[in-house]
């Protein structure tokens, strides 16, 4: 069990109705974390749509949950 | 902007003078800039305005990493980008990038490769109101934008 | 600036801000400027210093050809070059073309395009002074410059 | 005989000393025009590298001089 904070952005914080929130999962790596995540909260992104960052840099999904880390899902971009 | 700092997220209007001042260098021939702008209609509808939202300590590495490799990789004199968050409106200005180099092709490329960069691996994504008075994030799908 | 004329020949430092805000535009979401700066050097030689000159009434002419056929060939929403004359020092502004369309890839093309066409077609010449005293007129071969 | 104005740039002007002298030609053309002014001034370029114009627009080296005419040799431009 690790126990991570999560940051949501853009229509994935919407959905959730949160930006950030602690979790305590047992996902083996983050496509799972990302899947319970998803059950949650309704995502309507599928993960082949999302990049995954952990502590401020772009990450794996087959990387584990390192307890204490924090964990965003990436949306697809739209700046510039 | 932090001197060193060659990317930056501004909740403020971007003042372009300034950015374009640090520019300057007695071995650059050619300055190409580029400016992001709102524009009054996406997609087919009228577009009231919008605001930007970054996660921004990522946003920071991924952005001065992308004008640190445009440096390296056309060997410009200097490079800069700056990009907003927050509320904008029609004709505000969403992102400037300003490149120096000691010839025009370098310098073309080099800030087309930056705003195309930017625009592909920043994460900043833009919500968009409408002048039929909803509103949305936009997510483009790969290949879109 | 005429605010019907496009292009035009400037004997005084050249002032980027009105010229910008004449880009303008709520359909255009992309502006990309470019501007010639004097270099401190050229083909290996240090440069002091140059001078334009130009035969004004065939530069003029041809200079808004080149700008309202871009206009028209990307569908822009604006364009302006303005190319100074006389005496200028290193860092000098020689030369400043700014666009403005819905979408950068037009802009950034548009931009290229109008700088390439002027700087082959548009009867002006450069006299460079150089470091060791000496002074030419530079009249390149085709393809050079 | 016809009576023009030639206009000189940038190397020409310094190779005739005038930005603009009155010719009388008998040229059958605006290359034999320019072969003349060359020879009399001793220009460098050859007529291959550089442009004609007549009245402020771009005209053709096998034009007849027009009497009264402004007649400009473009030597290759270096703007920008």
């Amino acid at each position: 069990m690790s126990r991570l904070t999560v940051l949501y952005f853009a229509s994935l914080r919407d959905a959730a109705g949160v930006a950030e929130e602690i979790v305590e999962t047992e996902a083996a790596d983050l496509a799972g974390l990302y899947q319970a995540l998803r059950a949650r909260h309704g995502f309507a992104l599928p993960r082949e749509r999302l990049r995954v960052a952990v502590d401020g840099a772009f990450a794996c999904w087959g990387d584990a949950p390192r307890a204490g880390s924090e964990v965003a899902f990436i949306p697809p971009v739209s700046g510039g | 902007m932090d001197a060193a700092r060659r990317f930056r997220l501004s909740a403020e209007p971007i003042e372009i003078a300034p950015l374009h001042a640090r520019l300057r260098h007695p071995a650059a021939g050619a300055c190409a800039t580029f400016e992001g702008w709102v524009r009054d209609h996406h997609d087919g509808r009228a577009v009231r305005g919008l605001r930007y939202e970054a996660y921004a300590a990522l946003a920071e590495a991924e952005g001065e990493r992308i004008v640190a490799a445009a440096i390296a990789r056309f060997g410009l004199k200097a490079a800069l980008c700056v990009h907003r968050t927050g509320e904008l409106a029609v004709g505000d200005l969403a992102v400037w990038v300003g490149v120096a180099s000691a010839h025009r092709a370098a310098a073309f490329e080099a800030c087309r490769a930056i705003i195309d960069e930017i625009k592909r691996d920043v994460p900043i994504w833009k919500h968009e109101r409408y002048a039929e008075g909803d509103a949305g994030w936009l997510h483009p799908d790969e290949g879109e934008g």
